[in-house]
This record gives C-alpha cells, sequence and structure tokens, in this order.
C-alpha cells in the first residue's frame, strides 16, 4: 500500500467526484435511515443502487476510475 | 409495511372492539372508532402542523423522553402515513380555540368536524392479538423507579439506544446526561414474584437484557455490566449461544441474586444482595435498569367481556396444550403475547397458526371477499418507438424544494436527450398527483419514466402501480433519490445539492434510456402438499392444510404414524397425552384428502416452489409424487447420554423412561424412597450446545407426579438454571411448595453418579451454599436429557436447505419467516426446527400449514421480474454461475448435447452473483444490465460540459 | 352452516396482529385491522434493534 | 471483488485507497455517514485521481483503459470465478481472512490480468510508425523479462510484427 501522508494537505478548491455503489436492502437503507434522521455529510458522492454487492463486476470499479472518478465507495 | 398497501387489509385506526355476536363464520362484530381529526387521504406526513402548533406534549412514543406536540405521527415509517392529533392535548379539540395546524395545512388534511363512529362489521372469525401490558409503576417504585431518575426500565434503553431516539443513540443518565460507568440490570421485575399476582415468568426478559447490554457496550465500549439472575432463561434457538458469545465478548458480569431494592448514596445507587455463598453484599452503580416483564393487557377483561372468551387466572386468554390458538369461545382465536408472554418468533407463528385456523374454519369462504386490482392490456407499440422520457421533480412540500432548486433541475431534465416531458409537482406521491402523472404519461404516449423524489425503497412499488394503471410496463420506471439521500443530508449547501439532483437525474435518465420491459413471470401451482415425518408436528400440518382444502401426503419413515408423540404420557397441563395421540391418528387416517406412506423413504426431489417431482421409497416400490410445497416436519429423538451409568444400571433412567414406569400409577415406586434428577445432560455444553428447552418443564412435572403417588417421597433436583419459561413456572412454584429440592450446580463441578457397595447408587456433588461435596444415595437417578436432531444432513442435501450448527434445520429468518426455509416453497415445523414444548410444535405445525397453503390458495406463484437471464449462445457451460449461486436458482441443462445455463425463474432472486462473475458476460440482469450500469457511471463522468 | 363470510376481524396492530392480517390476505380473506392507537406496530415498533440478526425492529 | 480491484489500481499506479468497500445494516445510519464523511476527507487528501503520491498521472488513465479491456476476457474472468468458486465451496465463514483472499488474488488472478493489461496496452500505445522496445517498456513500467513474453506473444498472435527494434501494429 503506497504511504500517503495522512496530514491533512487538503488540496484547496479540490472538490472530488465519488461514485457509489450501494446494496439496495443495506447500504442503500442506511443512507435513507441517514436522511431520515437528516443527518448532514458531504455532497460529492452519486449513488448507483444495485439489488446485492454480489452484483458488482471489477468491470464496473475500472470503468469509473477510467472516466475519471476520483473515488469509488462500495457499499455493501 | 406490506399490510399498509394490501387491498384486502382495512385499517382501523384509534378503534377498540365493542361486542361480537353470532356464531363462527358468521359474527357481526360492533367497533368503536374514536375520531383522528386528519383525513389519512389527504395528508402526506409533511410535517407542516407540528412546526406550528403551541402545545408541547410529552412523547409516549419515546418513553416520555422527548417532548412533541398535539399534532404528531409517532414515527416517520408508521403505517398509516399520516399524521394524528392527540385528542387529550390539543387546544381546538378542548377550548374550541387555536385551529393553527388547519390553516397551515397545504393539503387540507385536517378536518375537527370529525365524530366518534361504530362500525359494525360481519365476519368470519375473530383473532385477538391486542399484546401485552406493561407492569405498573407502583411495582416498580420498589427499585426506586419514579423517585431515582437513573433507574430506567428496559423499555426507556431501547429509546435511549435507538439513533433516531431522544439521545441519538447516545446512552446517558437521565441525572446529569453524562455516560454512566457501571450500569446493572436487574432481572424478573414484575415477574416471578407473587407480591403483584405475576406469578409466571416472563420468557424475553433475559434475552432483551443481553441484547440491550450487548447494544450499549457498542456505543459505550468502556462501561461495565452486571447482571442480577435468579435463572439465565435464554433457552430459545441461538440464544444460548449468542449470550456466551455476549458474556465473553464484552466481559458481563452475572451474579445470581435478587435484589430487594435499590438506595440512593450520594447521586449513585447502591444495590444489596446475597449471593449464593450466603454472604451478603452491597455495591455501587451509576445507572439501575429493570428489566420489566410483560404483564397482560389493561384492558383484557374489556376484550374478554366483549369478544365473550374467558381469562387464565393471570388474565392472559385461557387455552390450552392441545389447540393453542383457540380460545374457550368457538370461531375466537388468539396469538401473540395475549395467548401468554412470549418473543417475537413466537409471536410471529402463533400469528401464521392463527391464520390457518381460521382459514380452515372459513376454508369455503375463500377469496369471495377480497379485491383484486385489474390492470389495462399493456400496449406493445409503444415500445417500438424510441425511448420517450418523461421526468418529473417533486417538491415533496418544502422537504426537497427547500433546498434544491427544483425549476432548475426541472430544466435541466429538458436538455437530456430523449426527453420529452418535464414537469415538477408539489406531492408526487399524493393521490391527486398520481392522477395527474398517469394522465400526461397516456397523453404523451410515455415509455420510460424518471421520477426524482424520495428513495424507491419505499416508493417505487406506488409509482410502478401507476405506470400499470395506465399499461406501460412497470419495468420502465427509474427513480432518482433527491430527497432522503440528497436534499434532507446537504441542507446547508443548496447548489451543492441542486447540482448532486441534476447529476442524479442525468444519471437516472441514462439508466432509463436502457430500461426494457420485464414480463413478471406467474408459474402454475400442483394444489397438493407433501409431508415429511407422521409425528406430532407432521399430522397436526397435515389435518390443516387438508381442513383448508388441500390433497396433503404424509411420508412416514417409521411403520406407524405418531413419532415422539407416542412416548408422552401426559401434557404439561395434565391432560392425557396417548388420547391426543389417538385422536390425531384417527382423524388423520379418516381425513379423504390425506394420504399416508408409512415406511416410507424420500429418495429425491427436483423441480421448485409449485412444481416439485420427488420419488419415494415404500419397501422396495418406488413412486414419483408430483406436489406444489414441501413440509419438513422429520421430528428429532431423545439424547442417549453415554456417561452417569446410563444403560449399566437399570436404576438410571430418562426422564420419558420415568414418565412411561409412572404411568403404571402407585405400585411403580413400591420400594423408591429417594429419587434424584440431573437436567442438562447431553445439552448445553455437554454433548451438544443447544438448550434443549423442555426438560425442565417434563422433569418438574415428573418430580410433581412421583410426590403425588408417593407424598413421602423425597426429590432432589440437581439443575444448571431452571428454565420452566412462561406459565410453567406455576409447577416450578408447585413442586417448590411440595418440598422438592432445587440445588444448583455449575459446570466445572458436575454431579457424578456412582455405584454404592450395597448395589445401590450414589450422586456425587458440590453444594454451593455449604461449599462441600455431599454424597446422596438415590433409589432411582433420572437424567434429564435433552433432543438431539435426527441425522438431517441428507435430507438437507436433497431439499437444498441449510442446517444450523447444532444440526437442527436453519429458518429463512429467526423472527419474520420463522417456519419458512431460505429456498421458496419448503415450509418446517416441530423439532426438526429445534426443541420445542408440545403446544409451540402444535401451533408451529399450524403456522407451517398457514404458509404452505398461500400459493396453493392462490393457483400460481408470481416472480418480481428482477431475475437473471442467460444468453444461451454466449454461455460456455463452465457452471461457475450454478456453484456460486447462494439460492441454486442457475442450473446446467443440455440443449442439443452442450451444456448451458438456465435460470429457474421462480428461486431467483435477483442478486446478480452469477452475472458478475460469468466470465463470458453471458447473463443479463433483470433491471440492472451491465449496459444501464455502464450508461450510468458514463453520466456520472460527464458532468455540465456535455450540454445538448 | 350457511353462507360463511370470508372477511376476519383482528383486535391488535402489533407484531402478531400485522403478521396475521397478511397471511389472511394472502390465503384470499378481507381483513379488518383493529388497533387502539393511532398507527400499527405495537411495542415492536419502539424497539431500535431485534435480537438476534440486529437488523431495526420497524 | 474489492481485494481484485485493489491489485488492479495498484498495477495500473493507482492508490488502492480510492476504492473503499463498507457495510453498514439499514438500521445503522449515524455509521453510514461516518464513513462517508471520512471517506470524503480521505479522498481529498489524495487529491485527484493520478496526482496522489506514487500514482502514475496520466499514464495511469492509459493503464486503466488497459485493464478495463483486459477485464472483459474470459481466461481472466474464468480465473477470477474459480477463484470465487474454491472459497464458496470451501464453506467456511473464517477463511475469508484478508491475507487469503491476498494470497489468492496476487497469485490466482493477478499474473494474467496484468499480461493482458500489458498486451492491451502495447496494442493501444502502437501508433502507425511503431515504438522502439526499449521505449516501450519503459512506458509500460514493465519489467525486461514481462515485456519479452508479453511481445513475443503478441507477435506469436500476428497482433504485432517486430522490425528490428522496432514494433508495429501487423
Amino acid at each position: 500500500m503506497s504511504q500517503t501522508n495522512e496530514m491533512s494537505n487538503d488540496i484547496k478548491g479540490f472538490d472530488p467526484k465519488i461514485l457509489g455503489f450501494f446494496c439496495h436492502w443495506c447500504c442503500y437503507a442506511a443512507a435513507d435511515s441517514a436522511g431520515v434522521a437528516r443527518y448532514q455529510y458531504p455532497p460529492n458522492i452519486r449513488t448507483i443502487r444495485v439489488m446485492c454487492t454480489g452484483r458488482l463486476d471489477f468491470r464496473f470499479v475500472l470503468e469509473a476510475f477510467r472516466c475519471g472518478v476520483d473515488g469509488v465507495f462500495t457499499g455493501g | 409495511m406490506e399490510a399498509g398497501r394490501s387491498p384486502n387489509i382495512e385499517i382501523l385506526t384509534n378503534a377498540t372492539l365493542h361486542s361480537v355476536e353470532g356464531k363462527p363464520g358468521a359474527f357481526n362484530a360492533l367497533v368503536h372508532q374514536e375520531p383522528r381529526y386528519i383525513d389519512e387521504d389527504k395528508c402526506t406526513a409533511c410535517g407542516m402542523c407540528k412546526m406550528y402548533c403551541p402545545r408541547p406534549v410529552a412523547d409516549f412514543y419515546n418513553e416520555s423522553l422527548a417532548v412533541i406536540h398535539a399534532p404528531r405521527i409517532d414515527y416517520p415509517q408508521a403505517i398509516p402515513s399520516a399524521y394524528y392529533i392527540d385528542p387529550k392535548a390539543c387546544l381546538r379539540v378542548n377550548y374550541e380555540t387555536c385551529n393553527l395546524c388547519a390553516q397551515t395545512c397545504t393539503a387540507g388534511a385536517i378536518d375537527f368536524s370529525q365524530k366518534p363512529k361504530d362500525v359494525e362489521l360481519n365476519v368470519g372469525a375473530v383473532i385477538l392479538a391486542p399484546g401485552f401490558g406493561k407492569i405498573d409503576n407502583q411495582v416498580l417504585s420498589r427499585f426506586g423507579y419514579g423517585r431515582f431518575p437513573d433507574v430506567v426500565t428496559s423499555y426507556e434503553i431501547e429509546r435511549l439506544t435507538c439513533a433516531s431516539g431522544p439521545s441519538e443513540g447516545h446512552v446517558i443518565r437521565l441525572s446529569d446526561g453524562r455516560a454512566p460507568k457501571k450500569i446493572a440490570f436487574l432481572q424478573c421485575v414484575g415477574s416471578r414474584d407473587e407480591t403483584c399476582g405475576n406469578g409466571y415468568c416472563s420468557s424475553v426478559c433475559c434475552m432483551y437484557a443481553f441484547k440491550e447490554a450487548a447494544i450499549i457496550k457498542e456505543h459505550e465500549p468502556e462501561v461495565d455490566i452486571t447482571f442480577f439472575f435468579m435463572d439465565v432463561r435464554t433457552q430459545g434457538k441461538g440464544f444460548d449461544e449468542a449470550r456466551k458469545r455476549a458474556e465473553s465478548k464484552y466481559s458481563f458480569r452475572v451474579v445470581r441474586a435478587r435484589v430487594p431494592r435499590v438506595e440512593q448514596v450520594d447521586g449513585k445507587l447502591g444495590l444489596v444482595w446475597v449471593d449464593e455463598e450466603g454472604t451478603s453484599r452491597n455495591e455501587l452503580f451509576d445507572m439501575v435498569v429493570l428489566s420489566v416483564g410483560l404483564e397482560a393487557p389493561e384492558d383484557a377483561h374489556i376484550i374478554s367481556a366483549a369478544a365473550g372468551c374467558e381469562l387464565n387466572h393471570y388474565e392472559f386468554a385461557k387455552t390450552s396444550v392441545q389447540n393453542p390458538l383457540t380460545t374457550t369461545r368457538p370461531g375466537i382465536f388468539t396469538a401473540g403475547a395475549f395467548q401468554g408472554p412470549k418473543d417475537v418468533p413466537e409471536s410471529v407463528t402463533q400469528a401464521s397458526g392463527v391464520a390457518a385456523l381460521a382459514s380452515e374454519l372459513l376454508a369455503d369462504a375463500r377469496g369471495t371477499r377480497t379485491v383484486t386490482l385489474t390492470y389495462p392490456e399493456e400496449d406493445r407499440t409503444l415500445l417500438e418507438e424510441e425511448p420517450r422520457i418523461g421526468v418529473f421533480v417533486c417538491h415533496c412540500g418544502v422537504n426537497i424544494a427547500g433546498v434544491v432548486d427544483v425549476k432548475a433541475v426541472r430544466d435541466y431534465a429538458a436538455t437530456l436527450p430523449n426527453v420529452v416531458l418535464y414537469d415538477d409537482v408539489l406531492y408526487s406521491c399524493s393521490q391527486d398527483a398520481l392522477k395527474g402523472i398517469a394522465q400526461k404519461i397516456k397523453n404523451n404516449r410515455l415509455n420510460r419514466v424518471v421520477i426524482a423524489a424520495c428513495s424507491p425503497r419505499t416508493h417505487e412499488p406506488l409509482f410502478q402501480d401507476t405506470l400499470k394503471s395506465v399499461g406501460v410496463n412497470p419495468a420502465l420506471f427509474e427513480m432518482a433519490n433527491v430527497r432522503d439521500q440528497c436534499a434532507w443530508v446537504h441542507a446547508h449547501e443548496p447548489e451543492a445539492a441542486t447540482q448532486k439532483s441534476k447529476d442524479l437525474v442525468r444519471m437516472a435518465v441514462a439508466k432509463a434510456r436502457l430500461l426494457t420491459p420485464l414480463e413478471s413471470q406467474t408459474v402454475g401451482v400442483n394444489p397438493r402438499a407433501l409431508v415429511i415425518g407422521g409425528g406430532g408436528a407432521g399430522m397436526t400440518a397435515a389435518l390443516s392444510v387438508a381442513e383448508q382444502g388441500y390433497e396433503c401426503l404424509i411420508v412416514e419413515k417409521n411403520d406407524v404414524l405418531g413419532g415422539n408423540l407416542a412416548r408422552l404420557k401426559w401434557t404439561a397441563d395434565g391432560q392425557d397425552a396417548p388420547r391426543i395421540l389417538k385422536e390425531m391418528i384417527d382423524r388423520v387416517r379418516k381425513h379423504p384428502k390425506i394420504k399416508v406412506l408409512l415406511g416410507a423413504k424420500l429418495e429425491s426431489v427436483s423441480g421448485y416452489v409449485g412444481n416439485f417431482v420427488s420419488t419415494v421409497k415404500v419397501k422396495e416400490k418406488v413412486q414419483t409424487i408430483e406436489h406444489g410445497v414441501i413440509l419438513v416436519a422429520t421430528g428429532a429423538k431423545e439424547y442417549r447420554p453415554k456417561s452417569y451409568l446410563y444403560g449399566e444400571n437399570d436404576r438410571v433412567m430418562t426422564q420419558l423412561e420415568l414418565e412411561e414406569r409412572l404411568a403404571k400409577g402407585k405400585t411403580s415406586l413400591k420400594n423408591i424412597s429417594n429419587v434424584v434428577m440431573i437436567q442438562c445432560v447431553g445439552s448445553r455444553g455437554d454433548d451438544m450446545q443447544h438448550c434443549s428447552r423442555l426438560c425442565c418443564t417434563q422433569a418438574v412435572r415428573n418430580a410433581l407426579k412421583v410426590k403425588e403417588l408417593k407424598p413421602d417421597a423425597n426429590v432432589f433436583v440437581l439443575y444448571r438454571d431452571m428454565r420452566t419459561y412462561g406459565f410453567h413456572e406455576d409447577l416450578y412454584s408447585a413442586a417448590r411448595r411440595k418440598g422438592i429440592n432445587f440445588i444448583r450446580y455449575d459446570l466445572e463441578n458436575r454431579p457424578e453418579v456412582l455405584k454404592n457397595k450395597a448395589s445401590g447408587l450414589t450422586v456425587r456433588f458440590f453444594d454451593k451454599l455449604l461449599g462441600d461435596t455431599l454424597d446422596l444415595d438415590a433409589d432411582l437417578a433420572v437424567l434429564s436429557v435433552g433432543v438431539e436432531p435426527t441425522d438431517n444432513t441428507g435430507l438437507s442435501k436433497l431439499l437444498k436447505a441449510p442446517l444450523t450448527q447444532d444440526g437442527f434445520f436453519l429458518e429463512a429468518h429467526a423472527k419474520l419467516r420463522p417456519v419458512e426455509v431460505a429456498v421458496d416453497g419448503i415450509y418446517l415445523c416441530g423439532l426438526a426446527h429445534g426443541p420445542k414444548s408440545l403446544d409451540e410444535t402444535v401451533a408451529q405445525a399450524k403456522a407451517a400449514a398457514a404458509k404452505a397453503v398461500i400459493p396453493l390458495a392462490k393457483g400460481r406463484v408470481s416472480v418480481t421480474p428482477l431475475v437473471s437471464h442467460v444468453d444461451q449462445g454466449v454461455c460456455i457451460g463452465c457452471g461457475l454461475c450454478e456453484s456460486l449461486c447462494p439460492y441454486k436458482a442457475i442450473e446446467l441443462v443440455k440443449v442439443d448435447k452442450r451444456k448451458k445455463a438456465q435460470t429457474i425463474t421462480a428461486s431467483c432472486k435477483g442478486c446478480g452473483i452469477c452475472a458478475s462473475h460469468c466470465p463470458t458476460l453471458a447473463i443479463s440482469m433483470g433491471g440492472f444490465t451491465d449496459e444501464a450500469i455502464f450508461a450510468q457511471i458514463h453520466a456520472f463522468a460527464q458532468q455540465e460540459q456535455e450540454v445538448r | 352452516m350457511a353462507d360463511k363470510s370470508g372477511s376476519v376481524l383482528i383486535l391488535g396492530g402489533g407484531i402478531a396482529g400485522i403478521q396475521s392480517a397478511m397471511d389472511l390476505a394472502e390465503l384470499g380473506y378481507y381483513v379488518y385491522l383493529v388497533e387502539k392507537k393511532a398507527s400499527i406496530g405495537g411495542v415492536m415498533a419502539k424497539l431500535d434493534k431485534t435480537f438476534p440478526t440486529n437488523d431495526c425492529a420497524i | 471483488m474489492a481485494e481484485t480491484c485493489r491489485q488492479v489500481l495498484k498495477d495500473c499506479g493507482v492508490s488502492p485507497e480510492r476504492l473503499s468497500l463498507k457495510w453498514a445494516s439499514a438500521s445503522e445510519g449515524p455509521r453510514y455517514v461516518q464513513m462517508v464523511t471520512e471517506y470524503v476527507r480521505h479522498i481529498k487528501t489524495l487529491g485527484s485521481l493520478g496526482s496522489a503520491e506514487g500514482e502514475a498521472g496520466q499514464d495511469a488513465l492509459t493503464r486503466l483503459d488497459a485493464a478495463g479491456a483486459a477485464s472483459a476476457v474470459s481466461k481472466i474472468r474464468t480465473a477470477y470465478g474459480n477463484m470465487a468458486k474454491k472459497f464458496h465451496e470451501a464453506n467456511n465463514p473464517d477463511a475469508y481472512t484478508p491475507e487469503a483472499m491476498e494470497t489468492a488474488v496476487r497469485e490466482k488472478v493477478m499474473p494474467g490480468f496484468r499480461e493482458e493489461r500489458l498486451g492491451q496496452e502495447v496494442l493501444m500505445r502502437l501508433g502507425a510508425e511503431g515504438i522502439a522496445g526499449s521505449l516501450l517498456c519503459g512506458l509500460l513500467g514493465a519489467k525486461e523479462d514481462e515485456f519479452e513474453k508479453v511481445m513475443t506473444g503478441l507477435v506469436k498472435k500476428g497482433k504485432v510484427k517486430a522490425e528490428g527494434e522496432i514494433f508495429k501494429p501487423a
């Protein structure tokens, strides 16, 4: 694993584009319950709903990065 | 949730039962309904009225730990999803003033002119499931509840640990809001306590105490927790094992003592108790949790008067072991906690069991009153045209529009390719808006619809129904979640939320463009059930299926019906077991719809729900049978101990053998004066890990029988935990009153059975109170042997139904689907599911019958279209998908001599593991094709610059 | 028996009431679910997590 | 799946920390929020794709392109599928330890995957006038022996022809 420096040298103005793959039954439901409770969190993530994390093919992740996405957050 | 939407369930809230007249099959019931002051159809639960109401009220839902207003909804996901006004608190109702909420309500749903009304319903059967009541505070005040703020009940802990509860999940002391360091759980508060009339055991508090403690440890890892138990009664399936895991993982301290009262000692709570060695101890705690028991419902008398059925001496419903779900009045049934204190899995099982009873009673009236919605034919021509997408962006009142610039998102949608209609809607889920959307779909001949609103998890079926009502295939629909995962969670960043909404809409439209219509498959059902096992469970289930009007075939491997039931002499409440068995066998033999195959063994099972084909071998002759469902009732067997000199000395016997001996009456105890019983032989850590649940009750009943036949006999019971849960506790207290000695031992020093010189037996054990080992000479040593599962591995492979580590069958979901197996169409009941008493077996057998009859009654099984589809041209038959599928819903078949994969649509759950692991990408998932997901990825990466 | 009514009245909208209502609806009967409070769910709706799978009680 | 992705990303010069796989049950809203917030902050420290320390900048995108093409080749997917099958049929939940998965992917899937990715990348990089072997090997960031193996494979398959030092599309 490359050793990224932990001190937050937050590059000014950099707003990362993050793609989420969420399982309908678990993580998507957790996101909904966070919404119901009105928790706030950064808006950088856009989610694609799948019926189960098992549906994810590594082709999807590679395709996402190939299109210049800065991060992929998969939630099962 | 589903109950709210089913067309055949009408929910009457704020309503109570006034009276029931008539006879089974034709009752008319009078129901009294209090007004809600809000029209359920109009209200969209937007919450505006709550904000304007000046009247603060204690929120009884959150155990009055939070404050809310007169107009409210218990919790966001409540069903019916409409607000109501608390008549006691509302100024308008009591003093004709205010009316603020009525003015602010944009949907015009508030209507103070509503009056209480009486409704008369004529029904075939009545089911009483009013649940249980709370232990009144007077009993709790002994422990300082009400005087000291840090003494809380287990309900309050449930609310404190709840993330959406008053303290957002942080467990705090109510006195100073700080997190407690030391917490004490006091068990048996308000149960096993004759002083408050609750002599019974509430069966659930031990387990929920451990659960709550585990959750507290997750929130506050450094808190340490002590339990004060008399007996640790975690006898449910998998409970003991979970308790041991929690105990070791969180290092809980378990003290065997009953704390009489709680004192306040400078800000802390002092507890006093006597431990097992007889020394008195005291300790200080930051917080005390009272594990309150389950009381009969407060209005038990009113209900029993209205329904005309009797209550037992604890004011729960009076029922018998033989038919635990029927009250004393025919046609009136009962289920859940009102029948007796129990936990959720048993309540759910009884609920299905009661459904079976009602379905048996009203078998020939099935389907006469149900309403089934009809949908117009799907318009084929729409699909030939290129995609015509309609985008509707919802305001959801202020929930979305308050943060996201809905108009901008709507106009942005117009710029996307193939979008021919774009609109914004105030409340897209309200009845009138749905009609409007349906109209627009029709007029603009839309063949794809995207709605940007809330979560598809809650509202997708509702919108899909709207598409169906105008002849558009429901699969041609996609939602963008711009509320729960956007507006609500980025409330302080409106521009970012608006940008995110645009992106989500673009991604939804990209997917919508590639959506293809999916037919929801329906498969015919062969209306016949196959019951494996002819014991008590198998026969009860078969009788219930037959009574509900469907043929069933019992396959029993022995040459006689009865299974373990044949060995019982009397039931827990003293009825004559052989008589019950004989009656049951006669009914089975005489029932026209039941066929029995004795000495029969199941050879093979193939097919899926509705269309099973099995072969059964009867004395070397093989028969093939076609049937729709399978009920597993293979039971279990009595554990055969290898120790305690069992088998070497005829004075050492099991409880069942003692029962058979006692049935011969007085003569069987001629020269017997000392009887010593040893509990947990084989179970709980010996050969088997699980607790066999019924041996404690069996032991106590046999001990009482011995005392009855020979009052001067001495009876000793060496136990680890006396688990006479529920009303069986009465037997335990009766036994103690009759002078039967109960002595506790623990795992370290187990009792031993030894031969003594005078050809008698001595039982050696360590007595904690005296701190010394004692020898007891015994004329009879009776071992309470547990229930051991039969070797189910063969059947499990045949049915592809998994087993638990203990060797019993694993149910689909412990709480919500306790009588079904993960594989559709296979149902489970009796000892095969786990050790249980006769009345629990009967209830579970009825429940399994109810669930099994559902597909038979419907005649067809419809499958949600999100299933896998194999392109057999591309498939190379490598079999990877078949080996990985968790539901065995894809198999290799021969297609003109070459192996190809093929989906079993009825069993496929749509998870997509086969599609993501297929080497040649031959499998596509309905609704979630690779292309659709790639389109969404590309749409996401496109950002703003690509504008048409 | 005279013609039987194909509907059932269930008193109590807790987990037991709801479960039997759904089963009976599936078995082809019309169900009246009578609940004394303003929303169904009974005590189970108040619980945060349910044992043993700890998924949400609601 | 996640472990395979991480090792492929690392092979393409993208920091594997950009992919996260977390579990949140339906009622664990707050836990989900905490995970997402922390993840976004971590990505912010990494900076945009390719710019983080140890990443291959512009090259990463070409390598990802090649990896994407490689991930559709049935030989690679069969290796991946068989590995999953072995874990699944062991039917022993404790076998899914991070170390076991890491070694299984590194030994069973990565060799084939890397070779295929390099092959795809060569085809993508070869312009009409071809590129010198040594320069191409540097561009790919491949070792000598690896490069030889990939090139001989491509030549044998007739996809590339070698003229002295220069390789050209066939």
